[in-house]
């Protein structure tokens, strides 16, 4: 099929915003598996219900690399409601678009910071 | 940049000998080898001389030498049309759980047809073992397909003895050699097989082209019917500079073989040391010694493969997780999983994949990128931990 | 000496711009279309451009063109994968009598595995009446198959009011456009049908490449099983250069159509003059005027067809007598058998195909040597009585 | 399958020998037909059981133009004898080959043959 990335995609792959851990993180959350094929990590630092800090950690492909890579670079800073809204479609559209096949990837981002709010909230 | 191809099981670069042996006959040698004129009568001699050196390679006879579109139809050939040709003596095929999916797939649908299929298991190398064989053959057994070697892992397997035991019971053996031509000896006798696949592609022949080796008497059906081209076995206008192409592409696998073999040997071997050397928990899959000359499949833990495919893309070096064919989607290869790798190792696995137009730069240079690129993913995975 | 190309209904040369873009394909851009790297990409962007120029050249979308080996692979995915497809539904299928080898011997072997064929007969033009077809549907009709134009008299068949006629009755059509392409407009949505095949090699593309236009949404089943490429319905690694090739043969067809008809038909109309004018009790088979532009088939009362091929091809002149498939015997051509000449005068047909290489030297240097060729034959045969 | 004929073919093929008839012919003999393909007419003219003359017509391929011609030369002047003995084999091998699938149009002319003589003795 080839890699049809665009120059955003391939300098998020190439250098990825955010990379890391969180040792003091409010919440941490993994989605996926090995077995999916993709698995993701999200650290949350949350401070006066904004996105203080973000790191992530991916096994994944590199559109899902790429795509975690910006998301958490769109959120951070955001309140959590903002972030909220920060869904797929608006990752994939911010990176120039993604090759069809690609775009469930683009999901991973925002689905582990969805589950992972719910997960703080029901901790509080 | 280096522009390094290692993804010659995918597919080769066509030799510069073999473009210039096809070019005459796009041009001015335009015929159809089934016409009357001369334009036609050399067009013919062209097919001719293209089957014989088809012949030569395998140990063949001309006559014996069919050309197809590729392996994909080499092998539907020879499982559809045996398993049709026999389906009064019996309707039970053998094959194994490793084969590329043009045999794997035909099987799946021989068996919506009334067909039964037996898939063997293999052990934790991917070689089939003749007693697994001995098996599981039935009365009813008329074919047995087990390839020569294994186009994601290189294992290759003692396919004489395999084809002994189909004998034994009364059953046709073929052999899928679309990965092992010009990397092993492929000799039809000494092998014992009764059909054997070829493709053009995958030793620096043109694509769109392959044959299939079917031993004289074997019962044999077409899937494709038309005008009654080679022997009526496989319909459809010659083609010429295809067939020219692979000709040429199968005299210099045959006359260069043992040089090819020896030189990739050397490559593949430097290339799993340099790996296992700079890279730790680096597992090396498939057979460590009854492997292809060309054949590295390695897996990392903690790396997922399609990404590290990406970065030695932008490295400027081609590789490959699992078979081309199957990398459209992102499920395990099923050949790792038959070896007993579990998802995630699977799932990190890269191919790296010989020819004799490399050299040991390409190999110093891959050796060079790939630990810094292992390096990175293990860092940002969650799956990975250092030690 | 003089070499005329007169039979380019078997097959045509190569054009130029066709090998041209053809040839870095076989060179540095030798990737495999399904590989991740940028070799894979390089080529998966060639086979997308490939498929546009097809699809435009048919008025289909990319995703409606499938690519295959040839003319007869495409009539077998189309009549073997719809019957498979539909035989729930019916299993009464309906083609002409006049078809090439490849539809019809596809149906004999469908009729061996339980579907019923009606051909239907035509008149002495070689048309078939859309009354004929009506008549001859059933419930069970799943089917249609008549083809564009055929490939040894040149008739021409209005397509659509035959396609109206199987849609009427809830059956599928396919048209057999092998030998229409580049001689007549082919837009599947005017034509009305639902599945249509072509060939590189008789348009000025490669040999061992074709096509098979598939409306979206139409049953059908592969042929040839594998890797699951051509979205699962022609699986083998993409012929990459013959897919660049054909489709560059569909651009040029498509760009230079109505020059190339009214190029074509100057150059018949001259031949069927020329050879009329000159040689007494010539017969001009097939229909006077729905025929294609490019077709000239005459019998000479008394002369023996492949004895005047001979004699041509001595003077540089390439023709046929029947289609070069049914050549290899000297069995008359069912076609003409069909629109009711008697054996002798079959086998006494000459065919003179035309292509947009062709030119009015060549016409005149024919006129010019034929008719002392057909006189010596005429002076030596048996069955020749002068008037 | 392209014309494979080698040049003693050609020769024959395009400067026949003896084709015609002959008037005063003692026997004339037809075989084949042109629903077969082939149809040959043999004209004799013996003299003391000798062949004097004799001439063909043929409506039939190059190789069987070629084969009958060179059987009339062949035969021509021999003692009935001596002349049923150049069969097919005999006018193949002196013509120097043909291609497989053309052998049998050598049989035209010494069936002709055979059979012409056949004739003439019942007549008499
Ligand atoms: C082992 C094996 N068999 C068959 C094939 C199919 O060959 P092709 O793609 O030429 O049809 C391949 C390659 O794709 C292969 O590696
Ligand atoms: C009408 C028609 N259909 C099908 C074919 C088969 O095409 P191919 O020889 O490319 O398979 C031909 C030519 O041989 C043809 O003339």
């Amino acid at each position: 099929m080839g890699f049809e990335f665009n120059e955003n995609v391939i300098e998020h792959f190439e250098n990825p915003r955010n990379v890391g851990e969180i040792p003091d993180a409010d919440v941490i959350e993994t989605v996926g598996s090995p077995v999916c094929g993709d698995m993701l990590t999200l650290y949350i630092k949350l401070k006066d219900d904004k996105i203080e800090d973000i790191k992530f950690k991916t096994y994944g492909c590199g559109a899902a690399i790429a795509t975690s890579s910006l998301f958490t670079e769109l959120v951070k800073g955001k309140t959590v409601e903002e972030a909220l809204k920060v869904t797929s479609d608006v990752v994939v559209e911010a990176i120039g678009g993604l090759p069809e096949k690609k775009v469930h990837c683009s999901l991973l981002a925002p689905d582990a910071f969805k589950q992972a709010i719910e997960k703080y909230r029901a901790k509080q | 940049m280096n522009r390094v191809y290692l993804d010659n099981s995918a597919t080769t670069a066509v030799d510069p000998r073999v473009i210039e042996a096809m070019m005459p006959y796009f041009g001015e040698r335009y015929g159809n080898a089934s016409s009357l004129h001369s334009f036609g009568h050399e067009a013919l001699e062209a097919v001719s001389i293209g089957r014989k050196q088809v012949a030569t390679f395998l140990g063949a006879t001309p006559k014996e030498v069919y050309f197809t579109a590729g392996g994909t139809e080499s092998d539907n050939m020879a499982l559809q049309g045996v398993a049709y040709a026999r389906k009064e003596e019996g309707n039970h095929i053998i094959t194994s759980s490793i084969e590329h999916p043009a045999v794997l797939e035909t099987c799946a649908f021989l068996e919506t047809v009334g067909f039964e299929v037996t898939y063997l298991p293999v052990d934790t190398t991917g070689r089939v073992l003749p007693s697994t064989l001995e098996a599981a053959m039935t009365e009813r057994t008329t074919l047995v397909s087990i390839m020569h070697a294994n186009n994601e892992i290189g294992t290759t397997q003692d396919i004489r003895d395999l084809a002994r035991v189909a004998h034994d019971h009364g059953a046709l053996f073929h052999t899928d050699a679309v990965q092992s031509a010009g990397k092993l000896p492929l000799d039809v006798e000494s092998l014992g097989v009764d059909l054997l696949s070829l493709s053009g592609h995958k030793i620096h022949g043109p694509k769109g082209i392959g044959a299939l080796y079917v031993r004289e008497g074997t019962p044999i059906k077409p899937v494709v019917y038309g005008g009654g081209h080679e022997r009526g076995l496989r319909s459809s206008t010659e083609n010429v500079p295809g067939i020219v192409g692979v000709g040429m592409a199968c005299e210099l696998a045959h006359t260069y073989l043992d040089v090819d073999i020896s030189l990739m040997n050397q490559m593949r071997d430097a290339l799993i040391e340099g790996i296992s050397d700079t890279i730790p928990q680096a597992v090396l899959n498939g057979h460590p010694t009854e492997r292809l000359c060309n054949n590295v499949n390695m897996s990392f833990a903690g790396v997922e493969g399609e990404a590290l495919i990406l970065s030695l893309d932008r490295a400027g070096i081609a590789a490959s997780t699992g078979s081309a064919c199957s990398s459209k989607t992102s499920k395990a290869s099923h050949v790792l999983l038959a070896i007993g790798l579990d998802q995630a190792l699977a799932l990190g696995s890269l191919r790296l994949t010989l020819s004799r137009m490399n050299t040991m730069e390409d190999i110093a240079y891959t050796i060079e990128k790939l630990p810094a690129m292992v390096a990175r993913f293990r860092a940002m995975s969650p799956l990975w931990k250092e030690e």
